[in-house]
């Protein structure tokens, strides 16, 4: 029986009155009160993607400058700026906020069936407090204030005494203003799927993104305030010259590395868990079947989800920690590969019994699966420790996480990209092109970070600006610059792409790759009211397994912007929530909050001062204006009536 | 075609608008703040009896900080829980008189707490900059300063708000989520006075 | 959405035009200027026509927040400690305090460096480089406030002794009489 | 050790084969040795599971493969799910039980590579600095202890204990062909124990960032027999001897009227700065700035008069000495072996 259309003639005049109530002002103020999940979504895509650009280009530098021994094109100071701000920006301001908060914010309301993201105005604020957070980094760049103690700024080199001027406390103000972005999405976020599902998702009937996307949120909320923890610790030190970090008088630089890295681990399953939510979700689509072993993939989630935070210390095997400790953590790192691996055999199950269509989604999917492996095999050396006393900090561990990351996000970014472009602009991407830039990448990526391993095992250690001709890199080192030049053509191959498929591309439809989950029951590109009818859901896939006539969800108010509260477990109707509008409050806040913030860089008055400025903007953002006279008392609750 | 086919339609609209406790959503997201803080109160701490394994003696040629005014910000902090649980008791009902004066104790136990923790920062017996000890004790009070005085204004903001007419419907939740908060205070009051006053003299 | 990136990029520019000298990593000083300047000019005044005041090249270390912890280091790593404590003075005069027995321009205390003076100071001629002697002066000029705030050093990984340098408030210089001022 | 770890395998040997002692894959010592045997155990069980799994997903793919275009129903497959989730489930266990295999075996070698200490080991101390390594032979006799820099003298086959320790940021001791490394932290010191078999000179280099110089901050391990050893040490324990010929004694003149007096010391002259490496027995030293030039005349004299272009960013200042006491200063350097 072919996939039924929910095909529904809209009473008189319902499209417009929503269009009217969900309307998000226009112009370049508008531009600024939006605060619809879409439009938040898509800035944070396109913004990571451009900073991802910009992070590429000093990758691209450095390369250049090791492309043979001795080369002295780029000195060590701005080399130690390029490779700090090259890490951070790849992580902090491209690879969380694109993975997480760009693909979560735009998809997940619409996977829920619901018309906006809880808190809009929390969420437009998070986007604020990013872009600006990005612009110090950058800024300080172009300054020469660029960060140049790496990407994880151990002490005591980026404290007080060794990194002079504000260096280091730019990139600690820039963790910051990421992380409270991270934090108020992942609440947004988490409140969405727990509460705002269409009536009969049941948490056993959850797509399996909305699960990965829970988990992410719920690390996000435990790890993010580790990183806040102990950069603000270092702000201090430069600051208000507090010893947390001085061997001298009691503080431990030891410290500095177990909170970061209490962090740092769950930030990197942070942004593989949405990776594996995008493949979960293309692999069904395009081998036309249900998921294989929907419940095994959850729990693996989950559980990747828990043993993200108890392997932390094996980035610390070389500082000479006892050796019982070593181990358990050895054994807590390869127990972690136990729930990717489950999910890797589901897939293949998956495969093995559907019908496969190698359509372009699916051809990144492949590349994920060929590199995250080679990553994630390679992980598994790591995690014993004697290996790892050997390969630690050297370019064996910078091919492993650029396999890992590159292969674990990038390529499930683009098959995400791919598949989810024709819903975001109603167009589709040209398929010759987006195969072009495949294979470009494809063999650009293992030209370069393959010969890495090679470099690591001969013992290139990591961020050297240059090395000796006696140590006979040079060769390895050209091959891996060479490998860059494809990767470039292959991303300018794909920006060219996506631009002209934006202009003449072939139009979508709602469903073009005939997809079983609720936002491609929407048009495309999807209107702010995302459901002309709210949709009910009846079972794992709810377009494949809606009835002819799927019931819908009546009697939620149109001229106000309201939204459906389910309950968390089977998701039943609980009360009507009313969303607060567009208001520009969200963003002068974040300008207030920055202020503080940067100002408290210069003088620790500043937090006390430029505190001022952010209550007033919260009292503006929270004050109750009140535009629906709802009842002064709140009746008894009544249940959902079925009526025909 | 028939221009409108009949479909079966869930209808919600005798459904509430506003709902109390755990099924609001602002409790939830309440709840998650909590976690964060949480998990940032838990660090220090952690960091606090990292650096004690660190150093031999402990407070390291610091006197302990004065009890007596820990003891009265504990007392101050546990008796400022009648207020918010009255607040939290007659929020639902909607009586507009009884929520302000439970918003007024409130922010006024407030003001004597912050007054007090002034005090408990002068006897601390170490500035923050002498050494690593007085760095986490600082670090740790000061944390939470910052949540006694954000939780300060937000009751006087709902206090403000009750003054005018929007005080229905979602406003009511919010001030029983705000008695919520005010218990996390409370409980990292007791914690972080427990961690500074006890450790250095009990364990 | 072109005129928003346009606005964005100018701010950008305009930031970038102020690249500030604060982060200045002056790793090789240009070695010609170290031979010349070996007796600096200490007062700009002169008898007779041609006033030949050549200003001292000062300018470049007190405003680098690399130089004058470069200077701090060597303070610490040429002994300066030894007489004169971490300021607070010793066998040597306090350097933290306003009263300065030869004068607190930096081509004065650089000229004490490279000179020497009676009771003790010993002159650092051809053992200090003259840039390093520059670091050293605009340190020791920080440690009574007289630098900007952004520029003067942060605390060291060493024992706290004293606050440091960028916390020290401006004590304007006083007292420069060419003799030592009696304790008041 | 396990023949088959020499397989020579087909992309990995072309590298591998790689000359240079500086490589984990030519060991010259037991922790070494250890370390490698456990890389090729593991490397060929990653490549057997990577071989495995990928032709998995390449059969998968091309058993179901339709070139459709257009948008296929959905379909099930009981029957198939049902084979499918014994397959899953084997898989599963497999994977499990090689996870495990690969625990035991890392721990084992890590007890091997700790492995136990010996009696009266020869001891090292060596402190990092910002681009350069102090190495000091403690003695219980202050006039016994050896202070030198960058070049690491050890008795071939003897265990060397090596403390670590560093003065200013965090550093990490690495020769890959002797033992893992093992971080400098500061406030701590810990210790860890190597050995060499083979003699010969094994390069090290700093394997935690540290600043503008981290990628010039070698060192190298020269192991000798016991008798060269010994009669190494004490030559390292002689005090310069003072020169004679006219152009020394200028050079001597030099260094002690110059910069070179604030941080180095030449024990037997009145330069005693402990800031920069001890220059006592420098031209016994086969490279200079941390293994970066060769202990030549000509690169001793660019390195004196400018060492910022070479290193820029370490702590020497540049030296602009005339021509003839350059001269004399590096004569009188050279003699100090």
């Amino acid at each position: 029986m072919a996939i039924s259309e929910p095909v529904v003639v809209p009473q008189s005049g319902a499209a417009d009155r929503l269009a009217r109530t969900w309307a998000q002002p226009r112009g370049f103020w508008g531009w600024f009160q939006n605060v619809h999940h879409t439009a938040i979504g898509v800035r944070f895509m396109v913004t990571s993607f451009i900073f991802f650009l910009l992070g590429g280009v000093l990758a691209a530098m450095m390369r250049w400058q090791l492309v043979r021994p001795e080369h002295n094109a780029i000195g060590p100071d701005l080399y130690n700026q390029l490779f700090t701000v090259h890490g951070s920006t790849m992580i902090f301001l491209f690879a969380v906020p694109m993975m997480f908060q760009g693909f979560g914010v735009y998809v997940v309301p619409h996977m829920c069936g619901t018309r906006n993201i809880a808190f809009p105005r929390l969420n437009a604020f998070s986007y604020y407090i990013y872009v600006v957070g990005a612009l110090l980094l950058w800024v300080g760049l172009f300054l020469k204030t660029g960060a140049d103690a790496g990407w994880f700024a151990y002490v005591p080199l980026s404290g007080p005494e060794f990194t002079p001027g504000k260096r280091s406390d730019f990139w600690a103000q820039m963790i910051t203003f990421t992380e409270v972005s991270a934090l108020g999405v992942a609440i947004c976020i988490t409140t969405t799927i727990l509460r705002y599902r269409a009536p009969g998702m049941t948490l056993n009937r959850m797509p399996i993104l909305l699960w990965e996307k829970l988990v992410t949120s719920i690390m996000v909320i435990f790890a993010m305030p580790s990183v806040m923890v102990v950069s603000s610790m270092l702000l201090m030190d430069r600051t208000i010259n507090t010893q947390f970090f001085n061997p001298s008088v009691g503080g431990d630089v030891l410290l500095y590395q177990h909170l970061f890295w209490f962090f740092g681990h769950p930030e990197v399953y942070i942004i593989f868990l949405p990776a594996t939510a995008i493949v979960s979700t293309v692999v069904a689509v395009f081998a036309r079947r249900h998921i294989f072993g929907y419940v095994p993939i959850v729990t693996s989630v989950v559980a990747t989800g828990f043993l993200g935070f108890s392997v932390w210390v094996h980035h610390m095997f070389a500082t000479g920690l006892p050796q019982m400790s070593a181990s358990f953590f050895t054994a807590a790192s390869l127990m972690i590969v136990i729930p990717t691996a489950v999910q890797f055999y589901c897939w293949m199950a998956t495969i093995w019994h559907g019908r496969l269509q190698l359509k372009l989604p699916m051809l990144w999917i492949f590349g994920f699966f060929f590199v995250f492996l080679i990553g994630g095999l390679s992980g598994v050396m790591l995690a014993s420790v004697p290996l790892d006393w050997q390969v630690h900090d050297t370019f064996f561990v910078v091919a492993h996480f650029h396999y890992v990351l590159i292969g674990g996000a990038l390529f499930p970014m683009f098959g995400g990209m791919y598949f989810w472009i024709p819903k975001i602009t109603g167009r589709m991407m040209n398929d010759r092109l987006g195969k072009i830039h495949f294979w470009l990448f494809f063999v650009g990526f293992n030209l370069t970070f393959f010969t890495m391993h090679f470099l690591g095992l001969h013992g290139m250690p990591r961020r050297v600006y240059t090395y000796t001709p006696e140590m006979r890199w040079g060769a390895l080192n050209l091959l891996a610059t060479i490998g860059v030049v494809f990767m470039t053509a292959g991303i300018l191959v794909f920006i060219a792409n996506f631009f002209q498929s934006k202009a003449t591309g072939r139009f979508a439809g709602p469903n073009p790759w005939g997809a079983g989950s609720l936002e491609w029951a929407t048009p495309s590109p999807p209107p702010h009211y995302n459901f002309l009818e709210l949709p009910t859901v009846n079972g794992r896939e709810a377009l494949w397994e809606a009835e002819p006539n799927q019931p819908i969800v009546g009697g939620v108010r149109e001229d106000i912007p309201e939204v459906l509260v389910t309950n968390t477990l089977d998701s039943e109707p609980e009360y009507r929530d009313e969303l607060p509008g567009p208001s520009i409050w969200p963003f002068l806040t974040a300008i207030a909050v920055s202020i503080a913030f940067i100002w408290s860089i210069f003088s620790p008055w500043g937090i006390a001062y430029g505190a001022i400025p952010v209550v007033i903007t919260l009292i503006g953002w929270l004050w109750p204006r009140g535009h629906s006279p709802s009842p002064r008392v709140p009746e008894p609750a009544l249940e959902a009536r079925w009526i025909r | 075609m028939d221009p409108i086919r009949e479909r079966p339609v869930l209808d919600v609209s005798g459904l509430p608008t506003v709902m109390f406790g755990k099924a609001n959503t602002t409790w939830l997201a309440n709840l998650l703040y909590m976690m964060i803080e949480g998990t940032m109160f838990a660090l220090v701490v952690a960091s606090y009896f990292y650096l004690r394994t660190r150093s031999s003696s402990w407070p390291p040629g610091n006197l302990p900080p004065t009890l007596g005014w820990g003891i009265t910000s504990g007392a101050i902090f546990l008796i400022s829980l009648v207020p918010a649980r009255y607040a939290q008791r007659v929020a639902p009902s909607g009586d507009r008189s009884k929520i302000r004066w439970g918003l007024l104790a409130l922010a006024g136990v407030a003001v004597i707490a912050m007054v007090v923790r002034g005090f408990e920062l002068a006897n601390l017996n170490c500035r923050w900059n002498e050494n690593a000890y007085a760095s986490t004790v600082w670090a740790l009070l000061g944390l939470h300063t910052g949540h006694l005085i954000t939780e300060f204004i937000e009751t006087v903001v709902i206090l403000c708000v009750s003054f005018t007419d929007k005080m229905e419907g979602t406003r009511l939740a919010d001030v029983a989520i705000n008695s919520d908060y005010w218990y996390f205070v409370v409980v990292t009051a007791i914690l972080s006075d427990f961690v500074i006053y006890g450790t250095t003299r009990f364990l | 959405m072109r005129n928003r990136v346009s606005i964005a990029m100018t701010i950008l520019l305009l930031l970038s035009i102020t690249s500030c000298k604060r982060e200045e990593r002056q790793l090789r000083p240009d070695p010609n200027a170290s031979q010349t300047l070996n007796t600096v000019q200490v007062s700009g005044l002169n008898p007779g026509a041609n006033s030949i005041s050549s200003p001292p090249p000062a300018g470049q270390y007190e405003e680098s927040a690399y130089a004058v912890s470069q200077g701090k280091t060597l303070y610490n790593q040429y002994n300066c400690v030894g007489c004169h404590a971490n300021g607070g003075g010793g066998i040597g005069p306090p350097l933290m305090d306003n009263n300065w027995i030869y004068g607190s321009e930096p081509g004065n205390v650089f000229a004490t460096i490279m000179q020497g003076r009676p009771n003790g100071m010993p002159s650092f001629r051809n053992r200090i480089p003259e840039y390093q002697a520059w670091e050293i002066a605009a340190y020791v000029r920080s440690m009574s406030g007289l630098l900007p705030k952004d520029v003067a050093p942060s605390r060291s990984d060493q024992l706290y002794v004293k606050p440091a340098e960028q916390s020290m408030p401006y004590q304007a210089p006083a007292g420069v009489t060419g003799e030592p001022e009696e304790k008041k | 050790m396990i023949g088959f770890s020499r397989v020579p395998l087909l992309a990995a040997g072309v590298f591998a084969s790689y000359p240079g002692d500086h490589s984990i894959l030519h060991p010259a010592g037991p922790q070494a040795s250890n370390i490698e045997w456990l890389y090729w155990v593991i490397f060929w069980i990653v490549f057997v599971v990577y071989v495995v799994v990928v032709l998995g997903f390449m059969r998968a793919g091309a058993r179901t493969y339709t070139s459709a275009d257009e948008m296929l129903p959905i379909m099930k497959d009981e029957a198939g799910d049902r084979r499918a989730s014994w397959a899953v489930g084997s898989a599963i266990t497999i994977t499990v039980l090689t996870l495990f295999a690969v625990l035991v075996m890392s721990e084992i070698t890590g007890k091997k590579v700790e492995g136990e200490t010996s009696k009266n080991p020869v001891t090292i101390q060596v402190i990092g600095h910002q681009w350069w390594w102090e190495v000091i032979y403690p003695d219980p006799q202050a006039d016994q202890t050896v202070t030198t820099a960058n070049e690491i003298h050890v008795p071939v086959g003897k265990r060397v204990v090596i403390l670590t320790n560093s003065a200013d940021v965090i550093h990490s001791f690495w020769a890959p062909s002797i033992n893992g490394k093992r971080d400098l932290l500061p406030g701590y010191s810990s210790a860890f124990w190597l050995q060499i078999d083979q003699p010969g000179v094994y390069h090290g280099q700093c394997a935690e960032f540290c600043g503008l110089q981290h990628a010039h901050m070698g060192f190298s391990i020269v192991a000798e027999r016991e008798d060269a050893f010994s009669q190494w040490k004490a030559q390292q324990l002689k005090p310069a001897q003072d020169p004679t010929e006219l152009v020394t004694v200028h050079g001597r003149d030099v260094f002690l009227s110059h910069a070179c007096v604030m941080c180095h010391t030449i024990r037997g002259t009145d330069a005693g700065s402990r800031l920069g490496p001890d220059l006592t027995h420098i031209a016994s030293r086969q490279m200079i700035a941390a293994e970066t030039l060769p202990n030549t005349p000509g690169a001793l004299a660019g390195w004196i008069v400018d060492p910022q272009r070479i290193k820029p960013g370490n702590r020497m200042s540049p030296n602009p000495l005339q021509p003839d006491d350059l001269q004399a200063l590096i004569t009188y350097l050279q003699t100090l072996k």
